[in-house]
């Protein structure tokens, strides 16, 4: 047994262990001293990811590949910034408990344990980790209707969601009689003779993992959740859990029923479809930007889930990059999205952002870079996710796929450009509050990464191949 | 010095036009002037030593365009064709000039009046010393340019702002098919090059274009564009708004340039033309039309200009039909002749508005010989030379025109002979018609008016009277050049006739009657211009409202205006409107701002799935999967 | 007549829809919704114990042992979120849940 | 390396953007700080001027194949590299861009009196793009350039703009990017099939032809919304009007020819075939949208949205010419397009010049201009005329040889073309008539002033660019020839190939 | 044969039950046909030989879980008589949904079979030689003891969460601050004094009162304002 293999989580937990036992010590408030360990636990994790060893352990539950690495890296940035933009939020909305950042850390832990899973019950296990701090921390803001409301949905759909990846995996366990993996793969080795059960029972994981990528027509808590939440939570939500589950996503329809690709396709094609064009239609007419965000990322879910549609090795790789890029582009834009206050009130709508190019220029550049990268304009980093999973997209001849694709980016960029045009065209209609380091350092990291990724995007792509190289051979 | 004929007047319209304003307006006039004066004797010089001596040249300057086998450049090319035309101009045109400092002298912006001229001169003589289609075209256009500039000079006046653009427009359609001659000719002969085309004419005979001869077509187009620049019917309605302009400019115009590009045209490209008898024959036939058309237009004028301005373009009737007829050395000497009479008119009308303060009517003239002898005198000469009255220029030139109608072949030289000698007729009539209404009679204008007619200054008459004695002696002198018995060795190839072409040799063999006929015709119209004026001023009235409509047809021109009007202009108008209105702003425009709006109410439409209901939540989620489900199993089925 | 695995796949199944029909059927409270994931979860465990068995294969069985676990857990989390819900709504009515939508 | 000696057109590319980085480190008073940005905007885009000139001289125009080339590692494991360089067809658009850049910055000296810093900065990054879009030898690159032109003008136009200016730039956007997206498609399946996406190697990778039919349907979808040919031109008139002075000159004098230059650069290089079978429907196209633009530009009754239909129109000869595959089609088409970014930009400029004194776009707020205003009379009046093609001026050689080309072509189509050239002198002399000439009804254009001496110097290259473009249009032709007659022939012979294979 | 009618009796009674866990108009009756259908699941596990599940099931379900339900239920206090009646207005299309899912269920479950390979996959065939409870303690805390501490901690997810949602801090409640009192400096300390010395008169005074939150002077919002 290779206790190594799974170092940066049993160290992560440990050190979630350790801030927890040291957040109840009765002290004033220990919220900033506990967030600022979670993210130097999260760095170092980093750290102890990127120098993990390969291999796979604990009787086949886990799995170290470069695919766990390259997503590893990313949960954790995402995680550590999702972190960093709550230290000044939280504190003004009195949410400045040291429980959160410790929910966080076990929810991030619960996505590393996803993202290595080599077996289905350390899948449920992961997942069910990250989903139930999620839940929590949706409804953080407890004395708030709307986070409450926003918990209790995620948690409803969410229990149902994990219900039917449960009967699915109950189904597959039964046809393959095992849970593990590789296993899987082995007894599905001739597409020909799986039975209807284990096609039903992937089915049924495929609406459960779809749930957590959110994905349409499994998308429905999105929109609700995001507006809902306190907003460093959705932020939160809207980049490391993604990566996780739509890595995970990969992973599982990739590893075990990677020979089942004819059968998975057709359903990832729809969904795919389907999300691409909610995500654009439905934004248009979105007021409050955390609710537009949601309808955004479903959207972007669509573009990733179009490298997966492609069962392809050109298309996981694309599906890497492109939520590589969408993690930071996302995080730059709730690093907006958090900092926005007036008066030290937050506000939310698409309208108290006018004219914020007059009072504060670079965070209105910031954000313009953001969507109009999210809106796939070159040479921004969101043109390069984007023809990445196209020409997967096209190599696998999905050609509805594509042009749908790139119609509903047009369609998208609609309501990306409006926010361009409330905050460089519109009157101001008073100054937003200065805003904290914490997120101006988030903001002008992740910019930064977005203008100047076309200078420079080799790295990137190589990590994406070695990682896609390791889960299909 | 072949630079410099063609030169001189652009420097000039460089200095007064740009640095005007800095030199001072005599500084502008007398740099104009100099420049024109050289360019004068350039041109005469040249006249002498190319068209007289016998030594066509060609001076390259600069390639203009060399792409793939179409190459054009820059050249002047000096041979007894363009030698008289730049000769005429260049000589003419410093007259003009000279003239105008009079005639402007109250104007405000005299600097910018030379500039035009000259650059008006300078397009001119581009035109005429081509030595390709496209740097005739450079020509052509440019004299559009300038006539548009000139005829709209003063600018402030509506009717002058209209009148430029019509003529510019109305040019442009013949240029547009003086393009797509230039344009056939390219592919028929692979170079727009005179040299390169008149070398291998034998060889692209044979061509056709869309079934037809290419030289027909060819010839067909070129015609076309020269009848915009040449006011031929259908295409002459911007010649009588020309005269919008000061009146120096009209006789640049009329006299020596720009209408008569088209005839330089026809006459340049002759060795083409001669193999086309088709466009021969259209060109025969407008050409007399035009000639008829424009004289019974001039019989019913009022203005003075306009009077003359139809004249001209009767005159210029003449010039084709005998380009059509093949007597192509007979149209330039005509239009050699005519340049001087008919300069001599329009600044002598120029002169009568002079004195008459700017009125332009001759039925508020009248009565005013004695207090301008000079210019009536003048302008008796010149309507002498107009009407074809013996000894003077233009008997020369008109009855050598007329014969030559008479001896060519086929029913469209005769029809052209009728029309010169119907034309000849009212030409004389409407020439007395206006001499005696406009200098004779009781005076009709104010008393205010009439205390101030005055002859005009020297710097004005001087010009006239040296164009007056080339209206009496260019005819005479040069006769046997042109169209006499020198006219082989004058030409000297400038001007081919085809083998089978005999019309030059053929006008001397016709019956002794012919050539006096004109001579007969032109007298009987003075005559009767005595009578109906002079002697019996009550009948015009009479036939006036006797012949209502055909007088007032002819008054209005035949109604071609209107007649365009409402062909072309106002449907066109319409037409912007609608399609900018209703296709553009409408429909094309309809089809973004109608999926924008569809893009909107397909959002609503998707966020009312979204009802906030945590059941309907499941419940789409639990459809999608089933249909998932069903659509693997049974997928799985099949 | 012997008891197969198709007995117990069956069962499990009428209690997977009946769960699903818990969620999205009722217009009742909240806390129903609650019983019928824990319906739902049953009929995994049904499922796994009946595959573990007819496999001779005790994954399920362990697998079985986490759900009950984490169901467990889901539980109390659940109605944790229920009790906020009720204190700022006073309700727990399906329908009433529908302030955030759009 | 190249003739150059050192990476020039890499340097052309981004030294912009050094610039632009400069400009937001400004930091001070608002005032100091508007000052100091325009200077710095004019000092870098002269610079990069002064340097584009190298290419002038040190171009070999006997060469038909790429000059200054670069090739960098970039994404080279996918085919894609970093690839630059220049050919008789690209290289007098870099000019262009670099020469009107400077020209827009000194025009906007005292229009733009509000974000100057932000206006510099965007009018730099423009640079930049338009630079790399023209010098790019990768079609990704070239994609990434051709699209990131978008950004700057949309902030152009929605920021700088007049009063619709949210509905012209949206429009602008949103039209150009549907178009792009799909020759995305198109370029991303080329690259599937050729494993690269360097452009000189896919000139040698032959396409089935009914394949080709798509890519050209793609690749029109982008090239012909940003020409813009009938009807895909709506957009146009409404961003011109919108956009401010410089604004319009950039969109009419560069990125109009965007579109016209992917036709040339890649649909008939690449796609002989289906280029070849669409011809006559490009060519009806063509002859609609000069007549049809024509026609509506008579209607008009704002001065850039006249010219605006008017670059429609002009546009249409473009690509005219430019589907008749003879050497003079592709000459004529390219040095119209040259030709209408000096006179329509410099047509914008004159419109600004009064807009910047009056306020006031509507023709019939003018009247009489020439009499206060005459210096400015006569430069618009040069203008006028070399929009309408007169001979000695800019905009005539180029149409002069499409018409030629065209009437080769089919003699209708160089009918239609031709019309427009009567079409063309009513409208731009209808509008000059009203602009300048008449009387002077209102009072308070009196008190203009003539045009200054910034101004003047605005001006200056336009108008030598003007006359000798017309004049002596053998200096810039003689760029095109090798390039457009090895591409003539390639597109001739690759015809006779697939004839063959026919058979 | 008692196998097969115990099967049937658990099966039915669980259907049956989980029926009323949806239908049932009272929550806490849902509660408690929640409890007989965790039951009649644990007898059914018994079938398949599941012992320890089944009893696992009783005691964590019945015992803990379904208490916690009873316990919210009641606690929540609803007004049974407000809720509103039936199903959703959907309810026909729903249950069409639903009934095309159990069908596709039923024909694709009871067409099952196992991979061939089944056998040969299996990670932890079932010994025979000992008990369900021991088999499965042999495998859970040495193979899956990885998964065992995951799930440890997510209950403690669990109760920090439970904790940190539902627990209030009352304002009124006093606590002893045990920090503050250790870290106390300076204003309390040892002297010593001399005997029957009054308070006053060796000096010593105690710290002030927090000073009470004065009434609001509704009145004075001038100018004048406070000194």
């Amino acid at each position: 047994m290779n206790w190594t293999l799974a170092l940066p989580e049993l160290v992560l937990g440990l050190c979630g262990l350790t801030i927890l036992g040291v957040g109840v010590l009765p002290k004033r408030n220990s919220y900033f001293a506990c967030a600022m360990a979670v993210i130097g636990a999260f760095l170092l994790t980093a750290v102890l990811v990127l120098g993990a060893p390969e291999g796979s352990g604990f009787n086949g539950l886990v799995v170290s590949d470069a695919f766990a690495r390259f997503a590893k890296v990313l949960i954790l940035l995402g995680a550590a910034a999702g972190v960093a933009l709550s230290l000044d939020y939280n504190r003004h909305d009195k949410l400045d408990r040291f429980e959160y950042p410790v929910l966080l850390l076990f929810a991030t832990l619960g996505m590393l344990i996803m993202v290595s899973a080599n077996d289905l019950m350390a899948l449920y296990i992961g997942l069910e980790l990250l989903s139930l701090s999620l839940y929590v921390v949706a409804a953080f803001n407890r004395d708030s209707e709307r986070s409450a409301e926003a918990g209790l949905k995620y948690f409803v759909l969410g229990a149902l969601a994990s219900g039917l990846l449960l009967y699915g995996s109950s189904l597959v366990y039964g046809f393959a009689g095992t849970t593990n993996f590789d296993r899987i793969a082995d007894a599905l080795s001739d597409p020909a003779k799986a039975s209807p059960g284990v096609i039903v029972g992937m089915v049924f994981v495929i609406t459960g993992l779809a749930f957590k990528v959110s994905a349409v027509p499994f998308h429905m808590w999105t929109p609700d959740v995001y507006e809902g939440a306190p907003t460093p939570v959705t932020a939160f939500f809207a980049a490391a859990p993604k990566v996780a589950a739509i890595v995970l996503f990969a992973r599982v329809l990739g590893g075990p029923f990677g020979d089942l690709a004819g059968q998975w396709q057709q359903v990832i094609v729809v969904i795919s479809l389907l999300s691409m064009v909610l995500g654009a239609f439905a934004a248009i007419g979105q007021e409050n930007i955390k609710r537009l965000m949601a309808y955004s990322s479903i959207g972007h879910v669509g573009y990733a889930l179009v490298g997966l549609a492609a069962a392809s090795e050109a298309g996981m790789r694309g599906l890497l990059i492109y939520m590589a890029i969408y993690l930071l582009m996302n995080l730059g834009a709730f690093a907006v999205l958090v900092s926005m206050r007036r008066q030290g009130r937050a506000v939310e709508t698409v309208s108290d952002l006018a004219g914020v190019a007059k009072t504060d220029l670079s965070m209105a550049v910031w954000m313009a870079i953001f969507m109009f990268s999210m809106a796939g304009i070159p040479p921004l980093a969101g043109f390069f996710g984007k023809m990445f999973v196209f020409k997967a997209a096209i190599d696998a001849g999905l050609w509805t796929l594509a042009i749908v694709g790139v119609l509903s980016s047009v369609v998208s960029a609609f309501y990306y450009l409006r926010i361009v045009k409330v905050m460089f065209f519109d009157e101001s209609t008073g100054a937003l509050d200065a805003r904290p380091a914490a997120t101006s350092f988030v903001m002008a990291a992740s910019g930064l990464f977005t203008t100047l990724f076309f200078l420079y995007p080799a790295p990137l792509v190589a990590a994406a191949q070695a990682a896609v190289a390791s889960i299909l051979g | 010095m072949f630079v410099g004929a063609v030169f001189f007047p652009l420097l000039g319209a460089i200095i007064a036009g740009l640095f005007g304003r800095w030199i001072g307006d005599k500084a502008a006039q007398f740099v104009t002037i100099t420049c024109m004066v050289l360019a004068a004797i350039c041109g005469v010089t040249l006249f002498f030593q190319v068209a007289l001596g016998h030594s066509p040249q060609t001076v390259e300057l600069l390639t203009f365009v060399d792409v793939g086998t179409f190459e054009v450049s820059w050249a002047l090319r000096y041979d007894t064709l363009s030698a008289v035309m730049v000769g005429m101009v260049t000589f003419i045109s410093t007259l003009i000039h000279i003239y105008s400092v009079g005639y402007m002298s109250h104007d405000p912006s005299k600097a910018r009046f030379f500039a035009y001229l000259s650059l008006f001169t300078f397009m001119m003589l581009m035109l005429v010393t081509a030595d390709n289609l496209v740097q005739l075209f450079f020509g052509w256009e440019g004299v559009g340019l300038a006539s548009y500039l000139l005829i709209g000079f003063w600018y402030e006046k509506d009717s002058a702002c209209n009148a430029a653009m019509k003529a510019f427009i109305v040019n442009r359609v013949g240029d547009l098919f003086f393009m797509l001659g230039l344009a056939l000719t390219f592919w028929t002969f692979g170079s727009v090059e005179f040299s390169t085309i008149f070398g291998s004419i034998e060889q692209h005979r044979e061509a056709t274009f869309a079934g037809y001869p290419a030289y027909e077509v060819i010839g067909v187009l070129l015609f076309l564009g020269a009848c915009g620049k040449s006011a031929q019917l259908g295409l002459h309605t911007w010649l009588p708004d020309a005269m919008e302009g000061p009146t120096p400019v009209s006789a640049l115009i009329h006299a020596a340039t720009m209408v008569t590009a088209g005839v330089f045209l026809m006459a340049r490209m002759s060795p083409v033309l001669e193999y086309a008898p088709v466009a021969l024959a259209i060109i025969t036939v407008v050409g007399a039309s035009t000639a008829l058309f424009a004289a019974t237009i001039g019989c019913v004028q009022n203005d003075i200009k306009r009077v003359i301005a139809y004249s001209t373009c009767s005159q210029l009737g003449y010039m084709f039909f005998a380009v059509g007829v093949g007597a192509y050395q007979g149209a330039i000497f005509h239009l050699f002749t005519h340049a001087f009479f008919k300069a001599l008119l329009f600044l002598g009308a120029g002169s009568v508005i002079h004195a008459m303060s700017d009125e332009q009517d001759i039925r508020r003239m009248g009565g005013i010989w004695k207090k301008i002898p000079m210019t009536y005198a003048l302008f008796w000469i010149g309507s002498l030379a107009l009407a074809g009255v013996p000894l003077f220029a233009g008997y020369y030139s008109k009855d050598f025109m007329i014969e030559a109608a008479f001896a060519g072949h086929g029913w469209t030289a005769k029809y052209a002979w009728f029309c010169g000698m119907a034309a000849a007729l009212l030409t004389a009539f409407y020439s007395w018609r206006l001499i005696i209404v406009t200098f004779h009679g009781e005076p009709r204008a104010d008393h205010h008016t009439m205390e101030h007619v005055h002859e005009s200054p020297p710097v004005m008459l001087l010009p006239l009277v040296v164009l007056g004695l080339g209206a009496v002696f260019a005819g005479a002198v040069f006769y046997p050049y042109f169209v006499g018995h020198d006219w082989a060795e004058f030409w000297n190839g400038a001007i081919v006739n085809a083998p089978h072409n005999h019309i030059m040799h053929d006008v001397h063999e016709v019956p002794s009657w012919v050539p006096l006929a004109p001579t007969a015709v032109g007298l009987t119209g003075i005559l009767l211009a005595y009578i109906m004026y002079m002697f019996v001023p009550s009948i015009p009235g009479k036939l006036a409202s006797t012949f209502h409509a055909i007088y007032l047809f002819l008054l209005n021109k035949w109604y071609f205006d209107e007649l365009y009007d409402a062909i072309f202009v106002r449907p066109t108008r319409a037409l912007a409107r609608m399609l900018w209105q209703k296709v553009d702003a409408g429909v094309i425009d309809g089809v973004p701002n109608g999926a924008a709006t569809l893009a909107v109410e397909a959002s609503q439409g998707a966020v009312r799935i979204q009802t906030g209901r945590v059941a309907n939540y499941a419940f789409v989620m639990i459809a999608g999967l089933a249909v998932f489900v069903t659509l693997l199993v049974f997928g799985a089925a099949r | 007549m012997a008891v197969s695995l198709a007995h117990f796949l069956v069962v499990s199944a009428i209690l997977l829809v009946l769960g699903v029909f818990g969620i999205f059927l009722n217009r009742k409270n909240v806390i129903i919704i609650l019983m019928s994931v824990e319906l739902i979860l049953l009929a995994v465990n049904i499922n796994l114990v009946a595959f573990s068995a007819a496999l001779g294969d005790l994954t399920g069985q362990v697998f079985t042992m986490f759900i009950l676990t984490v169901a467990a857990a889901e539980a109390a989390i659940g109605l944790a979120i229920v009790v906020i819900y009720f204190r700022n709504r006073g309700t727990i009515e399906v329908e009433d849940i529908s302030t955030l939508k759009g | 390396m190249n003739a150059a000696g050192f990476p020039l057109l890499t340097l052309l590319t981004f030294l912009p953007l050094v610039g632009a980085a400069f400009i937001l480190t400004l930091r001070g008073e608002d005032k100091v700080v508007a000052e100091n940005a325009r200077w710095t905007a004019l000092w870098t885009s002269l610079i990069v001027f002064a340097l584009s000139l190298i290419l002038w001289f040190k171009f070999d125009k006997a060469d038909a194949g790429f000059q200054f080339v670069e090739q960098l590692d970039w994404l080279s494991e996918f085919g894609i590299t970093y690839h630059v360089g220049v050919d008789g067809i690209s290289v007098l658009f870099i000019l262009l861009s670099t020469l009107l850049t400077p020209i827009c910055i000194l025009a906007s000296w005292d229009a733009i009196q509000m974000r100057v810093r932000e206006y510099m900065v965007a009018f730099l990054v423009l640079e930049t793009m338009m630079v790399g879009m023209f010098a790019a030898l990768d079609f990704i690159v070239f994609y990434v350039f051709f699209e990131g032109v978008l950004i700057p003008m949309f902030l152009i136009i929605g920021v700088w703009g007049h009063s619709r200016r949210v509905y012209a730039s949206f429009k602008f956007f949103l039209y150009t990017l549907l178009g792009s997206v799909l020759m995305l498609l198109a370029i991303l399946l080329l690259w599937y099939r050729a494993g690269t996406t360097d452009i000189p190697t896919l000139f040698e990778h032959a396409i089935p032809a009914s394949l080709q039919t798509w890519i050209f349907l793609a690749f029109f979808a982008s090239f012909a919304v940003k020409v813009p040919m009938w009807p895909f031109h709506t957009w146009l008139p409404d961003a011109h009007v919108e956009a401010p002075t410089a604004g319009s000159v950039i969109l009419a004098g560069v990125l109009l020819k965007m579109g016209a230059y992917g036709f040339l650069r890649f649909s008939i290089p690449m796609l002989p075939q289906a280029s070849a079978d669409f011809a006559p429907f490009i060519y009806v196209l063509s002859i609609v949208a000069v007549v049809y633009t024509s026609l509506v530009a008579l209607a008009q009754e704002n001065m850039k949205k006249l010219i605006a239909y008017s670059s429609v129109a002009h546009m249409g000869i473009v690509t005219l010419g430019i589907f008749t595959f003879t050497v003079q089609g592709l000459s004529g088409a390219l040095f119209q397009m040259l030709s209408h970014g000096i006179v329509s930009g410099a047509l914008f400029l004159c419109v600004g010049i009064l807009y910047d004194r009056v306020h006031s776009l509507e023709i019939a707020r003018y009247g009489g201009v020439a009499k206060i205003m005459p210096a400015y009379a006569l430069i618009f009046m040069l203008f006028t005329m070399a929009s309408v093609a007169l001979p000695g001026l800019a905009g005539f050689p180029g149409e002069l040889l499409v018409i030629v080309a065209a009437w080769k072509v089919n003699p209708t189509v160089a009918l239609g073309a031709a019309l427009g050239m009567i079409l063309g002198a009513a409208y731009m002399l209808y509008l000059y008539r009203r602009v300048a000439f008449g009387k002077v009804t209102k009072q308070d254009l009196f008190s203009l002033m003539d045009m200054s001496p910034r101004e003047h110097l605005v001006f200056a290259p336009l108008v030598v660019l003007a006359l000798w473009m017309g004049v002596y249009p053998h200096s810039f032709l003689s760029f095109f020839e090798a390039s457009v007659t090895a591409l003539v022939q390639r597109h001739e012979a690759a015809l006779g190939a697939a004839r063959l294979a026919g058979m | 044969m008692i196998a097969v009618l115990a099967f049937y009796a658990f099966a039915a009674v669980l259907i049956g039950s989980a029926v009323m866990v949806v239908t049932s108009r009272n929550p806490v009756h849902s509660v408690l046909f929640l409890i007989l259908a965790f039951f009649n699941a644990a007898g059914l596990f018994l079938l398949t030989g599941a012992e320890f599940l089944a009893m696992i099931l009783v005691i964590v379900y019945v015992g803990a879980v379904a208490v916690l339900f009873l316990f919210v239920v009641m606690m929540l206090d609803i007004d049974f008589t407000q809720l509103r009646e039936g199903f959703q207005r959907y309810a026909p299309f729903g249950a069409i949904i639903g009934g095309i899912l159990l069908i596709e269920l039923f024909m694709v479950l009871t067409a099952w079979r196992f991979a061939p390979e089944a056998a040969t996959l299996r990670l932890n065939p079932t010994p025979t030689d000992v008990t369900n409870a021991e088999a499965l303690g042999r495998i859970l805390y040495t193979d899956y003891i990885y998964l065992f501490q995951a799930c440890g901690l997510i209950l403690l997810v669990a109760m920090i969460g439970a904790i940190v949602l539902t627990l209030r801090d009352r304002p009124g409640t006093r606590r002893q601050n045990v920090a503050e009192q250790i870290a106390r400096a300076g204003t309390v300390s040892l002297r010593s004094v001399p005997l029957g010395a009054g308070l006053k008169e060796i000096g010593i005074v105690r710290p002030p009162a927090p000073e009470e939150a004065k009434p609001k002077e509704v009145e004075h919002h001038g100018h004048g304002g406070h000194h």
